[in-house]
C-alpha cells in the first residue's frame, strides 16, 4: 500500500486508530495503558492545527479504548453480569463498525480520486455555437435580475470555510424534557406502591431520554415528592411517592435541567448512535 | 431523414453545445427514436476512435459531448496551463466519496462517519461545484442534506451515479477485519485458540 | 513527433478552445513548423468533408475553430432557440458578480476569492461580451485587469454599475478582502482607514 507516503496526519480519530491497528500493528490490548496513551498522544501532537471537535474526538476514542482495557484488567471481571458482557461487546462492535465504515469509505476515495485525474485529462467542449447562430440564442444574462446578480455576488465573496454554525442536528431528538419526563414519572407513581426505575424507563431506547427520565426522578426526590431507594450497591433502584408530599412541585427547578440536558445531548451527539 | 443525416445532426449540435445534450432532445430535434440516437452515437465514438481522431464523444452526465481525447492530456495542460484547479485533499476527497454514496446526507452525518467536523472540507466541495444543497432532512432538525452535483460527474467523466463502482467493491476484507478485531478484542478469551485458527493470535 | 500524432493533438486543442486558435500556437506547441500545421489541418478539413462529419474545421480571422456544417444550420438553429446554450452556469455568474462589484479585478484576485482556477469563466464571460480587458495593473506584475462592459449593463437592465442593487450589510470576510488587495495597487478609497493595521497593505 503505497498510499501513506506522507508524514502520517491525522484527519480523525477513526483514521488514527485504523493508523495504529492496521499499520502499525499495535495490539491495544497487548501494550500497557500508559504506552496506548502516549502513542495516541503522540500522534495527536502531530496534529498541525488544534480543532477541538477533533480533540474531542480523540479524547473519546481514547477514552473508550481506556474504558475497555482497564475493565478487562479489573479484578471479578468472571463476575460481570451477561448483559453487561453484551453491552461491552456491544461497544466494540460500534468501534469495529465504525472503523469498518471509515476504511471501506477512505478506499472508496481513492478509486474516486482517480476518475477525478482521468476526468481531469481531457478538456469537454465549451465554445458553443458560432455566429451567426450564437446571437440567435436567448442571452442569459437577459434572465437573470439584478438581485439575482447581487445574490451571486454574497455567494462568491462568501469565504470557502464558513463561520461555524450552531448546528440544530442535535436537538432533534430530545423529545422530552426534565419537566415532561416529571410529569411521566408522577403518572406512573400515582400511587405510594414503589415502582422499579427499569419500569419507569421500560420502552425507552434513546439513552438521553433514559437519562431525562432519571433527572427527572432527582429532581421529584429533591423536592420531597417521591423518595427512592437502592437496597444494594448497583442493585435496582426504586422510586416511591410520597403519601402527601412535602412541598409543591417547583416548575421553576425544573427549568434549570434544561441547559444540562442540552449539554447532555450536544455530548451524545459527538457519539453518534450505531 | 436519413441515417447519415440523423448522425450529421448529433455531430453538429453536440459540437454546438456548452454541456452534455441528452439523446431525447437529439430524438426530438432529429425526429429519431431515442434508441437510435444512443445507437448512432454509439457508431459515432466507434468512428472517431477507430480515425484515431484527438477528441472522443462521450456520454457524460446523461448525455453526450465532444471532449479531447485522454491521450492528448499533455497538449491540453500545455494548452489550459492554470486551467486544472487544484487537486482536492485525502480528507476532502473522503467526505465526497460518503457523499456520492450515501447521498442526500447531513452535515451530522457526515461528522459521524468521518469522525471529524467536515464543515470546511463541505465548504470546498460546494465551492468546488461537487456538491450542493439537495433538500432539508424533513425532521424536527431540518438539517441540511447534500448531495452530488452534474458538474461532479461531468468532472468524473461518468454518465450517472449508478456508473461508479459500487459501494461493496471497497468493503475491507476478511484480513482487515480479523486485524482490527484483534486490535480491538476485548479479552484473552476472545483470540481464537490454537486448534482453531492459530494465526489469529499476535506474536 | 509523427504527422500523424501533430493532427491529433491540433484537433483536441482546437476541440477544448474556445477562441479559434493561431497556428503559430499550434506549432509552438507540437514543435512544428507553421507551414506543416497549416498542411495538417488542410487535411483535416478534407477528411471531415470526405467522411460527411456534421462539423466542419475553420479557418477563421484568428486561426482554427470547430464549426458546425453549413448544411446543419436549421437544427442549430432549433437548438440554439431552445437555449440549452444560453444558460449560465452558477460558478460563471458568481464570478461576473463578483467582477461586477469588485472591479477592476485581476485573474490572480477573482482566482484567490473563487479558490479555483477562472481562466475558462473569464474566457467565456468575455466572449458572451458581459467582461472586457479595462486596463493593468500599475503594480509590478501588470496583471490584466477585468471590468463589466456597456452589453453587461444592457443585458441587467441598469443604466450604470451604481443602480445595481448593494450588496447591503454583507461585509466580505477578511480572507476576501485580502485577496482583493494582494497584488494591486489599491485605489485611494479602498485603501483601509484603519492604519493601525499595516498587515492589510500589500508589500
Amino acid at each position: 500500500m503505497s498510499y501513506d507516503v506522507r508524514t502520517p496526519v491525522y484527519e480523525g480519530p477513526f483514521e488514527l486508530l485504523l493508523h495504529l491497528i492496521l499499520k502499525e500493528e499495535v495490539d491495544i490490548w497487548d501494550v500497557s495503558i500508559s504506552e496506548v496513551i502516549d502513542r495516541f498522544m503522540v500522534e495527536v501532537e502531530k496534529l498541525d492545527r488544534v480543532d477541538l471537535n477533533v480533540a474531542t474526538e480523540f479524547l473519546l476514542i481514547a477514552s473508550t479504548l481506556i474504558e475497555l482495557k482497564v475493565r478487562r484488567l479489573l479484578p471479578g471481571a468472571e463476575m460481570i453480569e451477561l448483559d453487561e458482557e453484551l453491552l461491552r461487546f456491544e461497544e466494540r462492535d460500534l468501534l469495529l463498525a465504525r472503523l469498518l465504515e471509515c476504511k471501506t469509505f477512505k478506499d472508496a476515495a481513492k478509486v474516486l480520486q482517480g476518475m477525478l485525474r482521468r476526468g481531469a485529462k481531457v478538456v469537454s467542449r465549451s465554445a458553443g455555437p458560432e455566429e451567426p447562430f450564437r446571437s440567435l440564442s436567448p442571452d442569459p444574462l437577459a434572465r437573470v435580475t439584478p438581485a439575482q446578480l447581487a445574490a451571486a455576488a454574497i455567494r462568491g465573496l462568501t469565504p470557502p470555510a464558513p463561520a461555524p454554525e450552531v448546528d440544530l442536528f442535535h436537538v432533534a431528538p430530545i423529545r422530552i424534557s426534565v419537566r415532561e419526563a416529571a410529569d411521566a414519572v408522577l403518572l406512573t407513581l400515582n400511587h405510594t406502591r414503589p415502582v422499579n426505575f427499569r419500569t419507569l424507563v421500560a420502552g425507552i431506547d434513546d439513552r438521553i431520554e433514559v437519562i431525562v427520565r432519571f433527572l427527572a426522578v432527582l429532581e421529584l426526590y429533591k423536592q420531597g415528592i417521591v423518595d427512592l431507594d437502592q437496597v444494594e450497591t448497583f442493585g435496582d433502584l426504586t422510586v416511591r411517592r410520597f403519601e402527601i408530599a412535602e412541598s409543591e412541585l417547583d416548575l421553576v427547578a425544573m427549568e434549570d435541567w434544561e441547559s444540562a440536558v442540552a449539554r447532555l445531548d450536544a455530548d451524545a451527539d459527538a457519539v453518534p448512535a450505531q | 431523414m436519413s441515417t447519415n443525416e440523423t448522425k450529421r445532426a448529433i455531430e453538429a449540435v453536440v459540437m454546438a453545445a456548452i454541456e452534455p445534450v441528452e439523446p431525447q432532445f437529439l430524438a426530438q430535434l432529429t425526429e429519431t427514436p431515442v434508441d437510435d440516437i444512443e445507437a448512432l452515437c454509439t457508431e459515432l465514438m466507434a468512428e472517431y476512435e477507430r480515425d484515431g481522431r484527438g477528441f472522443a464523444l462521450a456520454r457524460v452526465a446523461g448525455g453526450y459531448r465532444y471532449q479531447t481525447h485522454p491521450d492528448m492530456a499533455a497538449y491540453i495542460e500545455r494548452f489550459v496551463l492554470e486551467g486544472q484547479s487544484a487537486r482536492l485533499s485525502g480528507p476532502a476527497l473522503e467526505t465526497l466519496a460518503i457523499i456520492a454514496y450515501k447521498q442526500p446526507v447531513s452535515r451530522a452525518q457526515l461528522a459521524a462517519i468521518r469522525g471529524v467536523s467536515v464543515e470546511s472540507t463541505i465548504a470546498t466541495l460546494i465551492q468546488r461545484g461537487y456538491v450542493a444543497e439537495i433538500g432539508h432532512d424533513p425532521g424536527p432538525g431540518q438539517a441540511i442534506l447534500y448531495g452530488t452535483t452534474v458538474r461532479f460527474l461531468e468532472q468524473m467523466g461518468v454518465d450517472s451515479l449508478d456508473s461508479l463502482p459500487p459501494l461493496a467493491e471497497f468493503v475491507p476484507d476478511a484480513s482487515v477485519v480479523e486485524a482490527l478485531e484483534r486490535g480491538l478484542r476485548l479479552r484473552a478469551e476472545d483470540i481464537p485458540t490454537d486448534e482453531s485458527e492459530p494465526d489469529a493470535i499476535p506474536e
